[in-house]
């Protein structure tokens, strides 16, 4: 359960790393329009950041959050 | 030029697409005039001094009212004992009608020009030469090789036109495949299209000229047709330099009646060279005088004095002669002209100690080519080619005793006259010495700045002291005004009426009137306006020989346009009548609306010396100068000392200048020299251009810089030497180096020096006319200015 | 429960007069720092030197950026030290991994600072960036990897790693008490905890490495990448810069590390074994540097372009000349130094010893002077401004450079005796250099790099942009002092 | 969609610097900031000089290196080729002023309204501008532009954003000439459509040979010089404007 949800943030934080920089963000290439100005989607980086940070945080769940099975580090003594 | 205008705001100016001048285009200090014309330390009103003079002023404002009446008052006071000393200095007066004429004519103030700080030694030469008022530049559109000499092509604009309608000429006679060699001490506004450059020393053009002559006519290069026809050259002149004459009249040498006949005899075929005999009298033509003269000219000679290479000189000569085409012709405007594509172009340049004999040499080398009045070949006036009085009055000038008025007018030391001020400055210290009795007491200043623009500070400042009272019209606080003024009246920028202005580019005869592009800022006017309020307060104004009488003359008002003399009109009001009276329907609003008048292109027959009918007006061009010798023995009688009358020779003679004699320490020539960014001394107070070109510096050739030890950029004394008085001066200026400057020559740019009262002015360094010197040996023999000096630099 | 600790370790918690002073000290730079700044927000940057490239001859970027360069070089130790640790289980090396995690925080904190007064629009920046920053530009890498991401990691790595510590001293009654608790967060110390820290930890380093050499690189392409500026365009700069980093970070870590051990007198936990490693890893990454310039001069000034070269010959002998000198000669005397101590067991030869009072004596003598000079020249430029007035700059920094020499040198038969001095002298001398260095790549090719002829043109930091600085190190320094005194600086001690 | 671009005859050039002071007027350029720079070049050793001239404006690159690096997009290429600089967005970094190889970029280092050369807080002029700084502030700069609607045009604009040359936008998407076009006295300067073979640009690029500021590195500039040749290192700037606030 633990395990699963730090793959899933770890997993989502590189997808949302990705996506924002190749999809959301502004395009990449020799700028030759106004389009290159603007992130396809407002606050793409942020999103980018986010995505960083998610990864991280991942350690931070995979220590803090109890074992799976209800079993909480209290049993184990 | 236009201005943009939004809700009563001026916005940006830009060149009048109709303007022949600059065909919707400005240079940079008309873009920049847009600062000038808001800036905040512009005077605002009427100021009355309330301090000592000759230390910057301290003011009370004052109404107009106030200080009209005060200047006015003064006026009559001075008028009433003589209205010779009250002086008008004229500066940057643009419609001459309502100042140089009218207000002049009317105060019967005496009257002092800038020209003899700008090149009326040129102007001189050429009225009493070849009958034109002007100096020398070329027939643009036809030209094919011109010695730009000493002339600041792009740079110093001048010559009548605005600044950028000569380099606009020039670039279209550049793609057209014009030749260009300069002729210049220091290389800058011309070498970008210059194809070589005769690096000639200061001072030393008459030397060059004269060797020219020699090579020509060693090369046979010389329009024997025009020279007999059209000139004096086949005047017999007499042993002692006189021209042979019966009953009064000239005579030649006819060749087919092999005697004298007169010169206006219609089928002589005169002798240009020979020696005759004629009334037991040895004669012999004026040319072969010149020939003669000539002989010790070489070009081995020139190339040790001026400092260039033989052959280069021989080459310049030999393309001249080449270029020159003599004998040919070309059909413009229907009319076959003669064709000389060759021409001289040289402005400024004629301000040296030999300036009127050197521009006189010059007229010799295209005259000995034809090239005068011919199509492509040597102009000197723009517009049609019309003879001026002076021709004659120069020379019949009637040298008279003492006592002599300021500027020294038909004096025996300086019978032809420029009306020089530093000259004047110099009487005015010493009248005695000079034979003149009474000093003015009080001057009006109009748009000039004398204390930083004429040459010879210090004893500008001197005679400023000892004028009565001082008025300044200007909108700046000029140092002139801070120093010296006891009355300052603040004159408008662009927001007044002003002109007529003569519009022609030389080929398209325009005219044109500046409305103003706003209501006036502060508490300025217009010139035209105080005039007519001072003329009224002086008394002046109104009924026969008033300034309104004046004017109907000077702007040639018919009626019923003509002014009546019992009222003040209004600016507007005359100029509306003027505009009507020149046969503009629409009167005033005309140039409301369109700015400019364009009356076409002039007519070939008018504008080519040769095309006039009859050709050249009728006039022989003076090959010799016989009157110069009359002057000179004249002067000699009255025993003036030789200074004066060494240069009176009828034909131009070398001699080495003055400042040669020198110390050796002062070793460096200095020459000034102007910049595109700066207009003379009225511009480095504008921020917009003082940006451009911040302070004053000393432009010197590295090679000579390293010797004494200088770095680039590094603070140096300059040191000028009075040859004549052994008086020094100096100041202190930035070297920067030049590889495009002799290197025995230095060279400050002329628009610094504290011009005005303003923050942007402080610490931009000295003009070089704290430097040079004026009087004896530093004015030619026309009391025109000479803007060269031998200088010491050193840290 | 394997470990008992009855008192707060290290000094947490215990405030005595003199920190006090120090805090007072350290607060009241910061202070005019702020106050420095405050000036530049309300009269714009023309309150510092920079200007235009081009036509005004100056720099767009100074002080502020060199700094910012060097804090995220010094950032680059303290991690990467943690993670090897963790990597190669260097055990003996434990105690200085904590110092060497905060130092990385502190200086990502000051990196992230020292960028802002270099913005013209500061709020802007930050909003804006958020908001449109485009992947194409390099600050995207700097801005997102550095500053966010890799400061978030590091807090991260942090956080978990004082989580047993915090578990041990909250069973201490302290006022921090409930602040530790709330950092353990639980934790117990049972060895599933530990076993799935060391794993977490594990990872994380893994994890984290990559991103320290990405996020270096990134900052070396901010410069590297622009061809139109001599000097900058040039593949080793992302390699520089991370060795720059390492050399910068190591060097300070070391400088820390001895002044905790001489503080917390902790000789025995902060052993000389310590300083040997540091010290070593130190010279072998300063000697590749050295390498690297080498190099890079060599390139430049043997087929360089035109301007390449004019860029050289400004560095090397023209008015940036003393200042690489400088730098260049201070990462010998750091190489020569760190090396001293292992003379005498390799070489019999005895290292000439002077006698101490002659060695304080010219020490003294050379500080002095130094100080002096720098008083009198109360900032030396980088570079002269035509027709400024007092002594050529060059010639103040070359006799600097020489006092300091000298400074050095009367130092060295300590060096020989003492790793730990060692060092310390090799630590702070890297540093110089590393902001030396810092300074020659930011400013030199904006004033003599230009590819149009515009001239030589000139660079001098003003009062304001130094006092800024000086209140982001002083800003530093306070963080890491006042952290040290909630929460214990080493790992506690285990007592078997 | 036109393709802009300009063309400047050195052949013609006279250095006067006419355009430098037409373009601080039309644009309102506060004081040292010179969008376009007249170069004046001495060369060569007494008496074999020579002396020319170079007007730089900015390059208008195809392949800009401003743009590229600026963070925020603040820097952009438009359709019909011109860079321009939101200054709304502008974040001040001066990332396209070190990147640029031309020193065309200016950077709002003082309020701009204390940075007009003189102090115009006079009452009477006041009066008469309404207060405006400079008095001579153009009305045009402050719409937006493009189909894009973003506010790009004049200078002096905002205290510590970057501004430079925008080929007077809101003169040419009026259809006219950018202020040192319409203004250069010697007829030097041309601006035009590349893709309207009638085009001025057009026709002196198919009449003279042309060449482009450091064109080796590849950022394809919009401005065309013919004429003389590109500075090189014996070119020695005189007469240089080194005004600095």
């Amino acid at each position: 359960m633990r395990t699963a949800w730090t793959l899933l943030l770890v997993v989502v934080g590189f997808g949302l790393q990705a996506v924002s920089y190749f999809f959301l963000a502004a395009p990449l290439g020799v700028p030759s329009s106004p389009v290159y100005s603007n992130p396809r989607v407002p606050f793409a980086p942020a999103v980018f950041i986010l995505g960083v940070m998610l990864v991280f945080l991942a350690a931070v769940v995979y220590e803090l959050l109890p074992e799976s099975g209800g079993r909480t580090y209290r049993e184990t003594g | 030029m236009l201005a943009r205008r939004i809700d009563g705001r001026v916005v940006k100016l830009v060149g009048h697409p109709g303007h022949p001048r600059n065909r919707g285009t400005l240079c940079p200090k008309g873009v920049a005039q847009i600062m000038a014309l808001y800036d905040p330390n512009r005077v605002k009103t009427p100021l009355i001094r309330t301090n000592e003079k000759g230390v910057p002023g301290r003011w009370r404002q004052a109404t107009w009212e106030e200080a009209l009446t005060l200047v006015g008052q003064k006026v009559r006071e001075v008028r009433a004992k003589d209205p010779g000393l009250l002086v008008w200095q004229k500066g940057r007066s643009k419609a001459k009608a309502f100042y140089d004429e009218a207000f002049v004519k009317a105060t019967g103030a005496t009257k002092l020009h800038h020209g003899a700080f700008c090149s009326d030694a040129g102007y001189r030469a050429g009225e009493y030469t070849v009958g034109i008022s002007g100096v020398l530049h070329p027939d643009f559109r036809h030209c094919r090789y011109l010695l730009a000499w000493g002339y600041n092509l792009t740079n110093a604009g001048g010559n009548q036109l605005c600044w950028i309608t000569w380099p606009q000429q020039l670039i279209q006679a550049r793609e057209r495949g014009m030749k260009i060699v300069a002729v210049d001490p220091r290389l800058r506004g011309t070498a970008h299209f210059a194809d070589e450059w005769l690096p000639i020393r200061p001072g030393t053009d008459l030397a060059l000229a004269l060797a020219l002559c020699h090579e020509l006519i060693a090369l046979g290069a010389v329009d024997r047709e025009y020279l007999s026809r059209y000139t004096n050259a086949p005047f017999l002149v007499q042993e002692d330099g006189f021209f042979f004459r019966r009953e009064g009249k000239e005579q030649v040498w006819d060749l087919r009646a092999g005697g004298p006949r007169p010169h206006d005899a219609r089928d002589a075929s005169p002798a240009l060279e020979g020696t005759f005999v004629a009334d037991g009298k040895r004669v012999k033509p004026a040319f072969q005088i010149l020939k003669e003269h000539l002989a010790r000219y070489t070009p081995e000679w020139a190339a040790e004095v001026c400092g260039v290479p033989t052959e280069q000189i021989r080459r310049v000569a030999r393309e001249l002669a080449e270029n020159a085409r003599i004998g040919s012709t070309v059909v413009v405007d229907g009319v076959r002209i003669p064709y000389r594509p060759v021409a001289i172009m040289a402005y400024h340049m004629s301000q040296q100690e030999l300036g009127f004999q050197t521009v006189r040499a010059m007229l010799l080398v295209v005259m000995l080519l034809g090239a005068v009045g011919a199509v492509g070949g040597q102009r000197l006036d723009v517009g049609s080619w019309k003879v001026h009085e002076n021709f004659e009055k120069l020379e019949h000038i009637e040298i008279k005793d003492p006592p002599y008025n300021v500027w020294l007018k038909d004096s025996k030391f300086f019978p032809i006259n420029s009306n020089n001020s530093s000259i004047v400055a110099k009487v005015m210290q010493d009248p005695q010495r000079y034979g003149v009795k009474q000093i003015p007491e009080m001057i009006i200043v109009h748009m000039s700045n004398p204390l930083v623009a004429f040459a010879s500070t210090p004893d500008l400042e001197e005679a400023y002291r000892k004028f009565k009272f001082v008025v300044v019209i200007d909108p700046w606080l000029s140092r002139t005004a801070d120093l010296f003024a006891d009355v300052v009246l603040p004159a408008s920028t662009l927001e007044k009426y002003e002109g007529p202005l003569a519009a022609t580019d030389q080929y398209v005869d325009a005219v044109a009137l500046r409305v103003p592009v706003m209501e006036p800022l502060f508490q300025s006017r217009g010139e035209i306006e105080i005039y007519l309020d001072l003329c009224e307060k002086a008394g002046v104004l109104y009924g026969k020989g008033g300034y309104l009488d004046h004017l109907n003359e000077a702007l040639k008002l018919k009626d019923p346009y003509r002014l009546p003399l019992d009222r003040k009109p209004t600016v507007r009001e005359i100029f509306d009548r003027w505009a009507k009276s020149e046969g503009i329907a629409e009167g005033v609003a005309y140039f409301e609306k369109q700015g400019v008048k364009t009356k076409g292109s002039v007519a070939a027959t008018k504008f080519y010396g040769y095309a006039t009918d009859p050709p050249f007006g009728g006039v022989r061009h003076r090959l010799y100068g016989e009157a110069l010798l009359r002057y000179r023995l004249e002067m000699r009688k009255r025993g003036v000392p030789e200074i004066y009358w060494r240069d009176y020779t009828p034909l131009p003679t070398w001699r080495k200048p003055t400042m040669e004699g020198s110390p050796r320490e002062y070793d460096l020539y200095l020459v000034s020299f102007k910049r595109i960014e700066h207009k003379q001394s009225r511009s480095s107070q504008v921020p917009l251009l003082a940006e451009l070109a911040r302070q004053s510096y000393v432009e010197i050739n590295p090679r000579t810089a390293r010797a004494k030890g200088i770095r680039d950029g590094e603070e140096v004394w300059v040191e000028s030497h009075n040859a004549v008085t052994g008086e020094t001066r100096r100041v202190r200026a930035v070297a920067r180096y030049r590889e495009s400057i002799r290197p025995d020559t230095v060279a400050m740019p002329h628009h610094f020096g504290g011009v005005a009262r303003h923050p942007w002015t402080d610490g931009q360094g000295p003009s070089p006319n704290s430097l040079f010197f004026t009087g004896e040996g530093y004015v030619a023999n026309t009391a025109d200015q000479s803007f060269h000096v031998k200088v010491r630099v050193y840290k | 429960m394997s470990i008992r600790v009855q008192r707060l370790p290290y000094g947490v918690g215990r405030f005595s007069a003199g920190f006090w002073l120090f805090i007072l000290v350290l607060l009241s730079v910061v202070g005019w720092g702020i106050y420095a700044y405050s000036r530049q927000l309300v009269e714009g940057l023309v309150v510092t030197g920079l200007r235009d490239i081009g036509s005004m001859g100056g720099a767009a970027w100074g002080l502020y950026i060199a700094f910012d360069v060097y804090f995220v070089g010094v950032s680059f130790a303290g991690i990467t030290m943690a993670a090897l640790i963790r990597l190669l289980r260097l055990e003996e090396l434990r105690p200085v991994s904590r110092m060497a995690e905060l130092l990385t925080i502190v200086a990502l904190i000051l990196a992230a600072f020292s960028v802002l007064p270099d913005l013209g629009q500061p709020v802007r920046g930050i909003v804006n960036l958020l908001r449109y920053a485009r992947p194409q530009s390099p600050f995207f890498g700097t801005f997102t990897l550095v500053i966010s991401g890799y400061l978030f990691a590091s807090l991260v790595y942090f956080y978990l790693d004082g989580r047993r510590d915090a578990a041990l001293l909250a069973r201490i009654p302290s006022p921090l008490q409930g602040f530790y608790r709330l950092w353990a967060a639980g934790y117990r110390d049972t060895p599933a905890e530990r076993e799935r820290h060391h794993r977490t930890a594990f990872w994380l380093a893994i994890a984290i490495v990559p991103l320290l050499v990405t996020a270096h690189s990134t900052l070396g392409f901010v410069f590297g990448i622009q061809s139109g500026r001599p000097g900058w365009f040039s593949t080793l700069q992302a390699p520089a810069f991370v060795v720059m980093a390492g050399v910068s970070g190591i060097g300070l870590l070391l400088v820390i590390a001895a002044v905790f051990r001489h503080v917390l007198g902790e000789r025995e936990r902060l052993h000389e074994g310590i300083f040997r490693w540091l010290g070593g890893l130190l010279a072998l990454l300063v000697l590749v540097y050295l390498y690297f310039t080498v190099a890079e001069l060599l390139t430049t000034t043997y087929t360089g372009h035109e301007a390449e070269v004019r860029l050289t010959v400004a560095l090397l002998s023209g008015p940036y000349a003393w200042l690489f000198w400088v730098s260049m000669g201070a990462l010998v005397l750091a190489l020569v130094s760190l090396v001293l101590p292992y003379v005498p067991s390799l070489v019999p030869v005895r290292v000439p010893s002077f006698q101490p009072a002659f060695t304080r004596a010219a020490g003294l003598a050379a500080a002095g002077a130094g100080l002096v000079l720098m008083l009198y020249r109360h900032s030396p430029r980088l570079v002269p401004v035509a027709g400024a007035g007092g002594p050529e700059p060059e010639w103040v920094g070359w006799v600097l450079a020489g006092l300091a020499v000298v400074f050095v040198l009367s130092w060295f038969p300590l060096f020989a005796r003492s790793v730990v001095a060692a060092g310390v002298a090799g630590g702070l001398l890297v540093n110089v250099a590393a902001v030396g260095k810092r300074l020659l790549i930011v400013v030199p090719s904006q004033t003599h790099g230009t590819l149009l002829p515009y001239g030589p043109g000139s660079y001098t930091p003003t009062w304001v942009e130094y006092s800024v600085v000086a209140g982001l190190f002083a800003l530093g320094t306070l963080l890491y002092t006042l952290f040290v005194k909630v929460f214990p600086i080493m790992e506690v001690a285990e007592e078997r | 969609m036109p393709r802009y671009a300009m063309v400047i005859d050195l052949d013609r050039c006279m250095g006067c610097r006419a355009c430098m002071e037409a373009c601080k007027v039309e644009n309102n350029t506060p004081t040292a900031a010179f969008w376009m720079y007249v170069f004046r070049f001495e060369e060569g050793e007494y008496p074999n000089t020579h002396i020319w001239f170079m007007p730089r404006p900015c390059m208008h690159c195809d392949n800009p290196p401003c743009a590229k690096v600026c963070p925020v997009g603040a820097r952009y290429k438009r359709e019909d080729g011109l860079v321009a600089t939101d200054w709304d967005r502008c974040i001040g970094c001066r990332y396209c002023e070190v990147a640029c190889p031309y020193g065309v970029n200016y950077f709002n280092w003082k309020e701009p309204v204390r940075n007009y050369y003189l102090d115009w807080g006079d009452r009477d002029v006041r009066r008469v501008t309404n207060g405006r700084t400079p008095p001579y502030r153009n009305p045009d700069l402050d719409r937006p532009y493009g189909e894009e609607k973003r506010r790009v045009a004049g200078g002096g604009r905002l205290k510590g954003v970057v501004e430079k040359c925008t080929f007077c936008v809101q003169r040419v998407e009026e259809g006219l000439q950018p202020a040192c076009v319409a203004n250069c006295p010697a007829f030097a300067l041309h601006f035009g459509d590349l893709e309207d073979p009638q085009s001025s640009v057009s026709q002196v690029l198919g009449r003279k040979h042309s060449w482009r500021l450091l064109e080796e590195l590849g950022t394809e500039p919009r401005v065309y010089y013919v004429g003389a040749h590109s500075p090189h290192p014996e070119s020695r700037q005189i007469e240089e404007v080194k005004a600095r606030v």
